[in-house]
């Protein structure tokens, strides 16, 4: 009753899109040659060379610390700011609050970039630090909406009853965020850690324009190749950090499945 | 010991060559990459940013020294300066090398894939008049300084030239055949190893890489004039390490050092004696030794006034858009 | 009967007030750790680019303190270079219409591709939905960069597109399609697909499909089911999907640059010309501005849009 | 009049419909199993049911018992595992929903949200192609019918539940279908709007002469409005009869449970003659009571006793079985009285409160229960 | 005893408790006002009543009257617009909610998901602090009370509905409040399960002796249940009593048609002496009835006749009001006769059926309706 004729197919077709880039990065990875669109032989040495490269090493793991943190804060922030926006009649301010969380979703990145690179820049000469701060700071906040988004969602699906409950039952207010709201906010908390992680790590305009000496990231390293040549490399990385995603996504599913 | 802070062009820097003075010294050194002079330009003036070492390209090293962005570090005065190439001593953007040392040099000519086009590639017609095989076939790599400058000789006028019947002519001529352009994309390496594009505005380094993968490839030296470009190693002002940034500047004018340069990025590097060390292939390949014949037609860029550089800019950004 | 209640009336009115207050501070307590980090390191920065659009470019990049229109002139006026005659600046208004129009055709095709998949996702027994998701998502979780690259060797020459066309008789040689505006409309709704099908799903997954079995019992067909019915009921998704990809292709910058070959810019890489090697920043500000007040226009209309919806439903 | 129990192949038709004979909608042997393997569940077991023209008709059974289901069979949204249904005499198990000459109201109104009040009763008249006059005019007939005028132009969310109700039925109604489904119409508005809704009903299929299959699990609503009820368990059909029948001569224990409430009380079987037995209730109470067709009874039978054919008297004065008040509760039409007998069996009395106040027994009271004959019901087995 | 309706100021307490007369909670002139300006919604205006220490309140209204808000204000979940409420004497309007040592039973139950049955139950002590062998013990107990120790470790969304309603009311209880709020707690079960919480929650009642404070928009389940009852209307209450005296002795209009169905008739006041009024009915018939206290009748009086008082007889048989039989329902226990009075007035009589079958009416039959002159009371105006 609810099929409609069609919509498999075309459904099969965004499918094979998603897929089909990823399927041909995986298997170039593999590539004996130099090429990331000549096919040479199978053969594991780009594995092997983005394992030597101490240059990609870093950058990766300069990526995921920093997806880490900034994900890790937008979803803090986001958590708090949710609960202060949802689930509550409106008050003075809260459009212009709803107005600023949602702003990086509407300012196109490099206009960001830009006017992070100026003011930053004049904070760095003042106070003398240049760490990853900065980094951390500006992913952060362009993650902020996304982290925002899920938790809200949930939030607002979330049965006001159950903190009402704990009330009822002598719990105070920090008890009732840490033993209720906490927990059943969890599936959206995760969700909205998870797009902001990915979407840090998927950053290139801001990151480029912001990120001061030592602080390449994989995608502004990759940038920095662009102009000479881009080899397998990359996706030898990019294979391994999906396989590692992959088994990581679904150990949690596996594991929440299992809960209910 | 301490730290040193590259900034250079990503996929630049031979990892080996860093090892090396890193044990030499008992210096920490990272790298930082970079996609354009402009990029470097713009991040190095802002400031903040914590390098010590940037490698701009000639025409971009007095603007880095008018504004005031680097430090005079003598090496003409440092103890392998001897070693380095007179040819590139007393160059335009930096007479007598009080802020710079090479990095490395090359040519911007024409790569040519023989097999869809049989003339002669030793012409900057390929791009600027395409015949008809290549129409929707060629690239432009969106460099400015070699792009114009290659369409300035091509009509006849001299790098840097103010005169606006030549630069008109210029920017027409840009005009008319961007159209039959089938890209203004890097990576040429790659993409015309895998035949993805027919023909090219290309380094030479690249262009030899191409062909020791497609023999079918072959480099140009546009007879109209071609440019012939180095890139410089300089230390910032607000560098927090001049001592090693100093001691990078004098490794690298080692013609061993320089060798393990160019072994990298597959281009000369201006030092003498440094040919010795490099690998075989590029000793004789005629895309990183310019055929006597050609050596002529080469031009050095020159900085040129701002009245000309506010020309190329209005001209560059009126070709890209 | 006022008197005796009187007493017991003041404090509990302030008790309420006093409540209401205590509410309000508390929400923007739990905001405030957000809206700081967001005026330090978004919002707040882009009141220099404001500032920067009216002023003097600089010789050799950044500005020079002196006010100027100049940038804001530069936007839609072309000042020949040589003989200084006034024109429409038709290479931002090609370079606008050009990010507009892909923009609306990312948005139109990631919809014709998206709603089915998000149907049919929504339409899977609830313990498979989740991972079919999962299966939208995991593109998501590999870098763009290395994403567009992949797509380039899906679409070059002697990519897989071409030469399975090829083999299947579809085309005799091969298309060139890398470093067209159809390279970038594909890498486009490539990566904004995923984009298109959450919002999609999450309306659908709300769909009360009771109402599409009331639309089969009142004789409509499955045509007209979809359209008068699930169509109408979705559309806050809709609307929300596709701003969720209007937008960022608006300001698309990775994909443009690497699959359209540098001769087909979008507003984004033109603001990043005029930054870099154009060296006018007042002009980059002033073109950041312009495009700003695109995606406002956009958002306006989806706030209209929606309310009007929430009006009704 | 009264058959027994429907089951596979004998579709059964007991109960005096005020309606024409005609059989309009007929399940035969209908099956229905959801599911596959081990998990398959049941939900309907070959019913076989006829439901004639122009009535009312009411499947009435516990929650999960099948009423959805078989509905559903018959608009079309599922099809049979087993079995077929027949509409006016033709099979039309093949059709898809929206061929079939049937509408739904659906329990939870299914109103379209985004259309107004007369688009959703027109709906249906546009799908099938008719011109604009016409539903323009039926509409307003419509409107007029359910008393919505006033509302043609509202959104359906600003309508009151007994409102959407009404536009539920309109656009139902609309397309004159052959016969209307109605799955629980009532179960989701309050006590009050629910019994005008009853009303409003049963007038409506009245008017129209529409056949309505109405599906409730309120025993109440099913006596007051059908003219035939089915009652259903565990997706059989146990007993098809009109109220009447089905709340004095319930077929079977479940029946006499699920409609109203009663007492169950095991009697020793003294005697058989003809259709009439002889028992003995509490070891000391001797009656008489009919058979149900058919039955050989064994040593014992379980009878029926309704609450309010239960007479309470004092000890010494009363006739009945002696018993001890437990609990009285307050109903103001009536007080329930909890008994138990000596035999530690638990009767419950209604009675109806006098506006006098009259006779009243307090808990622990020593009473006697009794009742005439005719309120004894023997049942199955 | 009874008082008239409860109103600003004056905290009144009609109707006979079993328990004792202190008072355990009060409001006292309590106001809850929503938005503001134009939009303000009264959602209690000026209520005052007083709850009994031990027994069992039950708060009855149509949907909207205010209940859930009184609740909501005794349990601290909001605050009065003004006035006061009181806990044993002291006012608590200051206290947040998990200070005051008042529980609630929620209508959809509220059970935290992410806990299993025995740490739901125990999640009020743990929050006390109590120390967890007390909490295991307290939690062990409960579960038996509630007949649940099987389940203790079951995930909350495993149980069914009735099984839900029993943990709510075990974490309610475990803590002991001083009063347990209870807010529809039955309203989301089915008919059957329904009537045994009723008897479960008034067993826990009398177990525990704990003062319950119990909402319902259901009269049966009010008058089957409760000591005593409110009967609230539109943020007031109308009318405090003992369910006898609210169902036959209703204060006005309003709780006369919300306690049960009835009858209105008007009737033509023909003389008052003492306490008494004579009343002409239809015109033909006289009667007497009592008056509310302090009552000065007009010209003419609404009075109210239940259906199950009205007696129908034959129209030469009887002394009663001629009547024409407009509409008769069965209804299993009984029969509901609709009548049509000769000036037009409609009135419907309760019957309860006989075994036998006895005398039964038809739609059209010229009838008598007559009712003894204790069934008629006179409202206020
Ligand atoms: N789509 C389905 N998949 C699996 N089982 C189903 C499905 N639909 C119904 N059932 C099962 O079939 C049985 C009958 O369901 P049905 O909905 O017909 O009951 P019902 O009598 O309408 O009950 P209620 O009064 O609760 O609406 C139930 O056990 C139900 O769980
Ligand atoms: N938070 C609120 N904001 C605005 N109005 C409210 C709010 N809470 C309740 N009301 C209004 O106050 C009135 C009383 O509501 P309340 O919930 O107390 O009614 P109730 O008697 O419990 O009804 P029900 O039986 O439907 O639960 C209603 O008109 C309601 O709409
Ligand atoms: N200055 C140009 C550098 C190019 C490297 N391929
Ligand atoms: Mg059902
Ligand atoms: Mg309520």
């Amino acid at each position: 009753m609810r099929r409609i004729p069609g919509f498999a197919g075309i459904a099969a077709v965004s499918f094979v899109l998603l897929y089909a880039p990823i399927v041909t990065l995986v298997v170039y990875s593999f590539n004996a040659g130099d090429s990331i669109a000549l096919w040479e032989g199978l053969s594991l040495r780009w594995f092997a060379a983005a394992w030597a490269n101490e240059q990609v090493q870093e950058a990766t793991v300069r990526s995921l610390v920093v997806a880490a943190s900034a994900s890790a804060i937008a979803t803090a922030v986001s958590t708090m700011a949710a609960l202060g926006t949802t689930r509550t009649a409106p008050f003075p301010g809260s459009m212009a609050i709803y107005a600023l969380i949602n702003q990086p979703l509407m300012v196109p990145e490099i206009v960001t970039a830009v006017a992070l690179l100026i003011v930053f820049a004049m904070i760095k000469i003042s106070t003398g630090y240049s760490g990853l701060g900065y980094l951390i700071a500006a992913h952060a906040a362009f993650c902020v909406p996304f982290a925002y988004l899920p938790i809200r969602a949930r939030l607002e699906g979330m049965d006001l009853s159950y903190e009402v409950a704990a009330a009822d039952l002598y719990a105070t207010p920090w008890q009732t965020f840490r033993r209720i709201t906490l927990p059943l906010l969890s599936p959206g908390i995760v969700a909205g850690a998870m797009l902001a992680f990915v979407i840090s790590l998927d950053d290139v305009v801001i990151t480029e324009f912001v990120k001061s000496a030592g602080q390449d990231t994989l995608p502004t390293y990759m940038l920095g190749q662009l102009r000479r040549a881009v080899t397998p490399e990359v996706n030898a990385i990019s294979t391994a950090l999906l396989a590692v995603t992959v088994v990581l996504l679904s150990a949690f599913f596996v594991l929440n499945r299992q809960r209910r | 010991e301490g730290e040193l802070n590259i900034y250079n062009w990503g996929n630049y820097t031979n990892p080996e060559l860093i090892k090396k003075f890193e044990e030499t010294y008992k210096v920490k050194v990272t790298i930082t990459d970079y996609d354009s002079n402009s990029t470097a330009l713009t991040k190095v003036k802002a400031g903040g940013h914590g390098f010590d070492i940037v490698v701009p390209s000639a025409n971009y090293v007095p603007i880095f020294v008018q504004e005031g962005l680097l430090l005079e570090t003598r090496p003409d005065k440092m103890e392998n300066f001897k070693n380095v190439d007179p040819q590139w001593v007393d160059v335009p953007w930096d007479p007598g090398r009080h802020y710079t040392v090479p990095w490395q040099w090359g040519t911007t000519g024409i790569a040519l894939n023989t097999s869809i086009y049989s003339g002669d590639p030793n012409t900057s017609a390929i791009f600027m008049d395409p015949p008809p095989e290549l129409v929707g076939k060629v690239n432009v790599v969106p460099e400015m300084n070699d792009v114009i400058g290659l369409a300035i000789m091509y009509v006849g006028g001299e790098p840097c030239t103010e005169d606006k019947n030549v630069l008109r002519q210029v920017r027409d001529k840009l005009m008319a055949a961007k159209p039959k352009w089938q890209s203004m994309d890097y990576g040429m390496t790659e993409k015309m190893s895998n035949g993805d594009v027919m023909a090219s505005v290309n380094w030479n380094g690249s262009t030899f890489r191409v062909r020791l993968k497609n023999p079918k490839v072959v480099y140009g030296y546009p007879k109209e004039g071609y440019v012939v470009w180095m890139d410089s190693v300089a230390v910032l002002k607000d560098a927090k390490n001049v001592e090693n940034a100093k001691l990078f500047q004098n490794f690298i004018m080692d013609p061993e050092n320089a060798a393990l340069i160019s072994a990298f990025a597959r281009y000369a590097n201006g030092v003498k004696g440094s040919e010795q060390y490099m690998p075989e292939d590029m000793k004789t390949a005629p895309e990183i030794v310019v055929p006597e014949k050609y050596k002529a037609a080469g031009k050095f860029l020159p900085t040129c006034s701002k009245a000309a550089r506010d020309l190329y800019t209005a001209i560059w950004t009126e070709l890209r858009k | 009967m006022a008197g005796p209640a009187a007493p017991a009336l003041a404090p509990a009115r302030t008790g309420e007030t006093a409540a209401r207050a205590a509410r309000i501070r508390r929400n923007w307590l739990l905001a405030t750790p957000a809206l700081v980090l967001l005026l330090l390191a978004a919002s707040g920065p882009l009141l220099v680019v404001v500032v920067y659009s009216v002023l003097e470019p600089g010789e050799y990049s950044g500005v020079v303190w002196e006010l100027s229109g100049e940038g804001w002139f530069r936007v839609l006026f072309h000042r020949d270079i040589f003989d200084d005659t006034l024109s429409l600046a038709d290479a931002h208004l090609t370079i606008f219409w050009r990010s507009a129009s892909i923009s609306l055709l990312t948005t139109a095709i990631t919809l014709v591709l998206g709603f089915p998949t998000a149907y049919f996702i929504a339409t899977r027994p609830p313990t498979q939905r989740m991972l079919w998701l999962f299966l939208v998502t995991i593109p998501f979780w590999t870098n763009l960069l290395i994403r567009t690259f992949a797509i380039m060797e899906v679409i070059r020459n002697e990519g897989i597109l071409n030469s399975w066309a090829m083999k299947l008789g579809l085309i005799q040689a091969p298309i060139q399609i890398l470093y067209t505006d159809t390279a970038v409309l594909i890498g486009m709704v490539y990566v904004y697909l995923p984009l298109m099908v959450l919002p999609l799903y999450a309306a659908m997954e709300r769909l009360d499909f009771r109402l599409v079995e009331a639309a089969y019992d009142l004789y409509a067909s499955r045509w007209r089911v979809l359209t008068r019915v699930i169509v109408p009921l979705v559309r806050p998704g809709i609307v929300a999907g596709s701003i969720l990809v209007f937008i960022p292709s608006l300001g698309a910058y990775v994909t443009p640059r690497v699959l359209g070959g540098g001769k087909n810019m979008m507003i984004s890489n033109l603001i990043e010309l005029q930054f870099g090697e154009g060296r006018n920043w007042p002009l980059g500000a002033a073109l950041s501005m312009t495009l700003l007040a695109f995606v406002m226009v956009a958002l306006l209309v989806y706030v209209r849009n929606m309310s009007k919806v929430e009006r009704r439903g | 009049m009264q058959e027994a129990i429907g089951r596979a192949g004998t579709p059964i038709n007991g109960g005096s419909a005020q309606s024409g004979s005609r059989v309009m909608v007929e399940a035969r042997a209908v099956s229905k199993h959801f599911g596959s393997g081990e998990q398959v569940v049941k939900a309907l077991d070959a019913v076989s049911v006829g439901i004639r023209e122009g009535e009312f008709f009411t499947l009435l059974g516990p929650s999960g018992c099948g009423k959805t289901t078989l509905l559903r069979l018959i608009a079309g949204f599922e099809h049979p595992t087993a079995g077929a249904i027949l509409l006016d005499g033709a099979d039309i198990s093949g059709l898809p929903p929206f061929r079939r000459p049937v509408n739904t109201v659906f329990q939870s109104y299914a109103l379209f949200p985004h259309l107004t009040v007369a688009e959703n009763i027109g709906f249906g008249l546009e799908m099938l192609g008719r011109p604009k006059a016409e539903i323009a005019e039926t509409v307003a007939e419509m409107l007029q019918m359910v008393r919505m005028e006033a509302m043609r132009d509202r959104q359906t969310s600003q309508l009151s539940g007994g409102q959407q109700q009404r536009v539920a039925l309109a656009r139902a109604l609309a397309p004159r279908p052959k016969v209307l489904l109605l799955d629980e119409p009532l179960s989701a508005l309050d006590l009050k709007l629910r019994k005008e809704m009853q009303v409003e009903l049963k007038r409506l299929q009245t008017e129209t002469g529409i056949t309505f299959v109405f599906v409730t699990h309120d025993q109440g609503e099913a006596l007051a409005m059908s003219d035939r009820i089915a009652v259903m368990s565990e997706g059989n059909v146990l007993q098809v009869g009109s109220p009447t029948e089905i709340y004095e001569h319930p077929a079977d224990h479940f029946v006499a449970s699920f409609i109203g409430e009663t007492n169950f009380l095991t009697a020793a079987v003294e005697g058989v003659d003809g259709g009439q037995v002889r028992l003995r209730l509490g070891g000391t109470l001797e009656v008489r009571a009919g058979l149900p067709d058919g039955m050989a009874p064994g040593p014992s039978v379980t009878v029926v006793v309704r609450p309010e054919h239960l007479r309470i008297a004092d000890r010494d004065a009363g006739e009945g079985l002696p018993a001890t008040v437990s609990d009285v509760v307050y109903l103001g039409t009536d007080t329930h009285y909890h008994l138990r007998l000596a035999g530690g069996e638990e009767l419950f009395a209604r009675v109806q409160n006098r506006p006098e106040g009259g006779e009243a027994w307090r808990v622990g009271d020593a009473v006697s229960a009794g009742f005439p004959p005719a309120a004894v019901r023997v049942l199955r087995d």
